[in-house]
């Protein structure tokens, strides 16, 4: 590998200051993604158990582990967790937070304090969801359907709505940072077109961020205000709709799919040209199906919708705008497949992931299809086959990235190599266990075992035995990383700047890199994926050979 | 396939078979998409792995290759469009002489009433080869009515009415299952749908019933104190009911709203809102006075005052149901699997 | 994109003298204005579809239930609601001229000035509050004790408004004016601290950034208001 | 680049502030005599039309929009309203033709 790391001592981000101070009053974005990776990982393992628990309950036909309100808290809080408190802000968060900057060539986020702010933000929102779960739970599935949420339910459901509009806004925050950054503070040189794709992934989300998240917060506030003091808003006893609920939550809880899967999206992207060795095949249409799929994902909330008793005109018109959504997807795809023709593929870990993603991905947005035609839509609506699909594109997307990158990065996050065997083995599990979790459920879905059931007819077994053996693979996978990567910052051996020889802004500073994230402030001579140019030197020992 | 492992659903409705085609086509398409990626994708990972010395060749982008692949898939999509919105369209139209079920779903059971008079609870009892439309609200929070073997589903809303309707095509028992998370006994809100054939359906529907639900509904409309105002001579102090339901009726406030059953309940629960032009704003609500099934009692009968839009007792063969008789027999639920 | 000009802010960095409010990460003051301006329009964004989807269930409503809600909104005291307009309407004038004094180097006149936009603040809270008191002593809050019957619906005088439409009316009408006072209240935080900043000195004609981007917030929060007005109280009026 | 001080682009600011000042006071007096008019579906029309002319006001001369030489602001403004009224187009795509109770 290129670059040999000439002082192991040198003054870094992480070896700058100690002490518990000198990380909970950091302004340091770098210091800050730490942050927010413990506390997502911490939210991850929570989401994670309930998950096991709910699988295992499945195992059998009868409702036999726990109690039915324990199981519907179980999913519930299961899903508020995973999308809320793990999903939204798993990439952009920590990696974004991370890299963004250093990216773009900018010492740090434009406004660095708010990034903290919006650290403190997301941990006072986890906190209150601890303390809903801590106090009873709430039972309301994580889509908070009035007027069961409002009228009906006896838990904790605004102790949890409080706590996603608290996180929300952590959320819009780091949006506006990367905005107002990515238009601000990109170094000399460092044009629109020179960008990497993450930052466009990132960017694409960051609208979304912003736009869509103060609606669900206000419908929360909705919720919250319906239940406290009997209004009438949603509940139709009081001539209330409850499809403006369901309206408003889509309009944000739609396009936050995009939000978990963009910045995903993004990392592939790196990861693709790094270890094919290659620009990015059509770099401009990549970028922009990025912001096409945040301003499509705007227009179609309604597919969720289409037997909730919406009018048959709109359920047509928000079928047609879901395809226009699916076409600037299957571009990236194309565009990823193409980049590997004629590319240098290497097999490390981060590579695999990233095959992974784009196998779980392909699937996850295909199926979509079914779900946006509005004939299949109305059979398999709310049954397994939208569980498997949604996992699909949330789990098998974006947390593959998420995997993908904290393996690419993680050299420079940490100075450390990660062991690279058990990095793939993981993977490869992971894969697996994926996949015979979640397969199962198509089926599952299309003979039409519904969701949200606690107990399901005996028939239905099989498939999800086989799903619940999956879950237990996929879980023991989603360990082998953390322990690991917990492994390597000890014991692994030092990672040289640039151990991929990667393009990107990131690679040219030190691993860990320092508090300002370059030594000299860099500037841009180069495009992006410059990958001839970095391996030039290989080529010159080519005519040696031949 | 197996018993205890179905790859497929039954198909035991008109609609099944046109889902299943759009299905399978859907199927086709995107197996086709995964395989040409798969594939792609292995190949390249395969042949271009990384061999020392020998560098990656740069590839700009394709201009013609983006429009390509942009334009087929919409094209594709569009095509996947269409026929869905043929699919959904068939089934959101119910047939004008359906036979009539009124739905009423409440946590955590569906009490379901034939136009006949017949009453069951978390069993439905259909005709095999007749169309059956469901008019269906709850009285709580969201349900969804979803016969898996039809490829019907419907979300049950309170405060108004929503419709479905199929048509039975083999007799058996299906599973019926709410689909719409309502609380804690959700995955306990199921029972059975059972067709069966013409005559033992008639045999069945000999018996338990207390006459037609449009009856039920002119008692109430008595009881209540309705025909003071909606008289049939049209000399009342409210419209004359009679042809009303199925009609453009112009309101007070210079609308044209068409009689639905959504609009006959909303008259009944709200007056005001709806007022029909022409007449003073002197009816009560009937909101919280009288039940979901007296409502949809109501309906009923209102329609049935109108025999040219057709309900569900006017115009089906001719049942003489003798009053009197049990409820049908019901029957432990089945394990889901077919009667013959 | 529309700005390819960030870049170059940075190739002429570190040119003049440091102001202390010129923060570690920025090149130069004008970067840092152009972020902190850039960064509050944005989070007004967010501000507008904050309120946006209110002002959707609104839209919704008012179609769906017009006449009671010109019923309800005719109880409201349009004259208090078009003074809090003016009121509003000057504290912003108020707002612009502190910058305008501040640009021109007259230090007493921003500080008079951003003490008459708190004042005018104030008054606006004020009236806001005697409005609510009114519709507490009528029972127009929504609730166990809300009450709004045989009110007739303007236009048909020979009909009531539905009563539990009329509440979700005053139900939409407290949660959008009470964000909208808990906007202000927000706002006269801000102002407090812009006047201790300005008091100290701080503000100069060539930095006084804070004080574009409080200004900013608080005609913001006009304009919601200038929606607010006419939405919400000027629905059914004639006689 | 960016705007400086508006005085750069006006010599006398003041005089703006004051026209739009006296501008959005008329605009509340109108309004507010309009809503007194019964001009049918027109009252919500002309009330909205005054009310965006007054935000319109607020927004170039209050807020300096008019003079952000940057497109930017402008950008992110109608981005915005974009979406704004994405909301509620499309939620009323449903309730326009839907026959609800």
């Amino acid at each position: 590998m290129a670059t040999e790391n000439p002082q192991p001592e040198r003054v870094n981000y992480l070896n700058k200051e100690y002490g518990i101070g000198s990380w909970l009053l950091t302004t340091d974005h770098k210091r800050i993604a730490l942050l927010y990776l413990i506390s997502i990982t911490f939210f991850f393992f929570i989401g994670g158990f309930f998950a096991l628990l709910i699988r295992l309950e499945l195992l059998t036909p009868a409702g036999d582990l726990v109690q039915a309100d324990t199981y519907n808290k179980l999913f519930t809080m299961h899903g508020q967790v995973m999308v809320f408190f793990f999903l939204i802000p798993s990439i952009p968060a920590v990696l974004g937070n991370f890299l963004v900057p250093m990216m773009v060539g900018a010492k740090d986020l434009a406004f660095p304090r708010i990034n903290l702010l919006s650290w403190y933000i997301y941990v006072i929102g986890g906190v209150l969801m601890l303390h809903c779960m801590a106090t009873g739970g709430v039972d309301t599935g994580w889509t908070f359907y009035t007027p069961f949420s409002t009228a009906f339910s006896n838990t904790k459901v605004i102790e949890a709505g409080l706590a996603i509009f608290v996180a929300g806004f952590s959320s819009i925050l780091t949006g506006l940072n990367f905005v107002v950054t990515i238009h601000r503070m990109r170094a000399p040189g460092m044009t629109w077109t020179r960008l990497p794709l993450f930052i466009w992934a990132h960017y694409a989300t960051s609208i979304i961020q912003i736009l869509g998240t103060p609606v669900i917060a206000i419908t929360l506030v909705l919720v919250v205000a319906e239940r406290a003091l009997h209004l009438g808003i949603f509940d139709p006893k009081l001539g209330g709709d409850p499809l403006l609920f369901q309206h408003l939550f889509w309009f944000y809880s739609h396009p936050a799919v995009y939000i978990m899967i963009l910045p995903s999206m993004g990392v592939v992207t790196e990861i693709l040209a790094c270890f094919a060795r290659k620009r990015i095949f059509g770099y401009s249409f990549v970028a922009l199906s990025s912001i096409a799929i945040a301003v499509f994902g705007f227009l179609v909330w309604a597919h969720h919708m289409f037997v909730a008793g919406i009018s048959v005109y709109a359920a047509l018109v928000f079928s047609i705008l879901s395809y226009a959504v699916a076409v600037p997807s299957a571009v990236k795809v194309f565009n990823w497949t193409a980049t590997l023709y004629k590319g240098s593929i290497h097999y490390d870990a981060p590579m695999l992931y990233a095959f992974g993603f784009l196998g779980l991905f392909t699937i996850g947005g295909l199926t979509g299809l079914f779900l946006a035609a509005l004939g299949v839509n109305m059979h398999v609506h709310d049954t397994y086959f939208v569980i498997a699909h949604f996992h699909y594109i949330m789990v098998g997307g974006a947390v593959m990235g998420y995997l993908g990158g904290m393996h690419f990065w993680w050299p420079k996050i940490s100075g450390k190599l990660y062991p690279e065997g058990w990095a793939r083995l993981a993977a490869l599990i992971v894969f697996i266990g994926f996949n015979l979790t979640f397969f199962p459920q198509f089926i599952l879905g299309y003979v039409g075992m519904p969701r949200r059931y606690y107990h399901y007819p005996p028939e239905f077994q099989v498939l999800n035995v086989l799903s619940t053996a999956g879950a237990t693979i996929l879980g023991l996978g989603y360990l082998l990383p953390m322990i690991y990567f917990l492994w390597s910052m000890r014991y692994g051996k030092p990672a040289p700047d640039n151990p991929w020889n990667a393009a990107g802004l990131e690679w040219k500073t030190a691993s860990p890199p320092p508090t300002f994230n370059f030594d000299q402030e860099p500037v841009v001579t180069w495009e992006a994926y410059n990958y001839d140019e970095l391996d030039a030197p290989h080529r010159e020992e080519v005519p040696v050979a031949g | 396939m197996f018993d205890n492992f179905p790859l497929w659903p039954q198909r035991a409705s008109t609609m099944a078979g046109n889902v299943d085609a759009l299905y399978i086509f859907l199927l086709i398409v995107s197996g086709m998409m995964t395989l040409l990626i798969f594939i792609a994708v292995i190949y390249f990972a395969a042949r271009f792995r990384h061999r020392r010395g020998v560098p990656a060749e740069q590839v700009e982008g394709s201009i013609p290759l983006e429009l390509t692949w942009s334009v087929i898939p919409f094209v594709v999509f569009m095509v996947i469009f269409l026929w869905g919105a043929i699919v959904f369209f068939k089934s959101r139209t119910p047939p004008r002489d359906a036979t009539e079920v009124y739905v009423v779903a409440k946590q955590w059971m569906w009490k379901l009433e034939h136009a006949e008079g017949q009453r069951e609870i978390n069993e439905l009892h259909v005709p095999v080869d007749r169309d059956v439309k469901l008019i269906m609200t709850s009285q709580d929070v969201i349900h969804s009515f979803f016969v898996p073997a039809f490829r019907m589903k419907q979300d049950v809303l309170p405060g108004r009415y929503t419709v479905a309707w199929f048509r039975a095509t083999k007799p058996g028992t299906y599973h019926l299952f709410c689909t719409q998370y309502c609380g804690t006994q959700h995955s306990g809100m199921i029972g059975n749908v059972i067709v069966m054939e013409p005559a033992q359906y008639e045999a069945w529907m000999s018996g338990g019933s207390t006459g037609p639900l449009s009856a039920t509904g002119e008692k109430i409309f008595s009881e209540l104190g309705c025909v003071t105002c909606h008289r049939m001579d049209g000399q009342g102090r409210g419209p004359n009911l009679q042809g009303v339901y199925g009609r453009p009726v112009d309101l007070a406030d210079g609308r044209t709203v068409t009689a639905d059953e959504n609009y006959l309940r909303e008259c009944i629960l709200d007056p005001g809102a709806k007022r029909v032009k022409g007449f003073q704003p002197i009816m009560p609500t009937f909101q919280g006075l009288v039940s979901e099934e007296q409502v949809n009692a109501l309906v009923a009968y209102v329609k049935s005052l109108s025999p040219s839009a057709k309900s569900g007792v006017a115009s089906s063969p001719a049942m003489a149901v003798p009053p009197g008789a049990g409820k049908p027999v019901s029957r432990a639920p089945a394990q889901g699997s077919q009667v013959q | 994109m529309p700005d390819s000009t960030a870049a170059a802010v940075q190739v002429e960095a570190h040119g003049g003298a440091h102001n202390p409010a010129l923060l570690h990460h920025f090149a130069t003051e004008e970067q840092q204005r152009d972020a902190s301006n850039l960064g509050m329009w944005i989070f007004l964004g967010t501000e507008v579809m904050f309120f946006g989807g209110l002002f959707c269930a609104y839209l919704i409503y008012r179609l769906k239930y017009f006449g009671d809600f010109g019923a309800a909104s005719k109880s409201i005291d349009a004259l208090l609601g078009g003074t809090n307009t003016a009121v509003l309407i000057c504290s912003s004038l108020t707002v612009v001229l502190a910058i305008w004094a501040v640009q021109t180097s007259r230090r007493v006149l921003m500080i008079a000035m951003l003490i008459a936009t708190m004042l005018f603040g104030l008054v606006f809270l004020g009236i806001k509050g005697i409005e609510y008191r009114d519709k507490f002593v009528e029972h127009h809050v929504p609730g166990a004790s809300f009450s709004f019957e045989h009110v007739p619906i303007p236009g048909h005088p020979d009909q009531f408004a539905n009563p539990r439409h009329a509440e979700i009316f005053f139900a939409l009408y407290f949660i959008m004016t009470g964000l909208h006072a808990l906007h202000m209240v927000v706002g006269l935080g801000i102002f407090t601290w812009l006047l201790t900043m300005a008091w100290k000195g701080r503000f100069t004609p060539e930095y006084h950034t804070p004080l574009e981007i409080g200004g900013l917030y608080w005609h913001f929060v006009d304009i919601i208001w200038i929606y607010l007005f006419p939405l919400l109280y000027l629905i059914d009026r004639h006689p | 680049m960016t705007e400086h001080t508006v005085s750069e682009h006006s010599k006398s600011p003041l005089t703006t502030y004051f026209a739009v000042w006296g501008a959005l006071l008329l605009g509340t007096f109108l309004t507010y005599q309009a809503a007194k008019l019964d001009l049918g579906a027109f009252n919500a029309a002309v009330a909205l039309t005054i009310a965006t002319t007054k935000a319109l006001l607020v927004a170039l001369f209050f807020m300096h929009l008019r003079h952000a030489s940057e497109k930017l602001l402008k950008l992110v403004v109608i981005t915005t309203l974009f979406f704004l009224v994405i909301l509620m187009a499309l939620s009323m795509a449903d309730y326009a033709t839907r026959a609800w109770s």
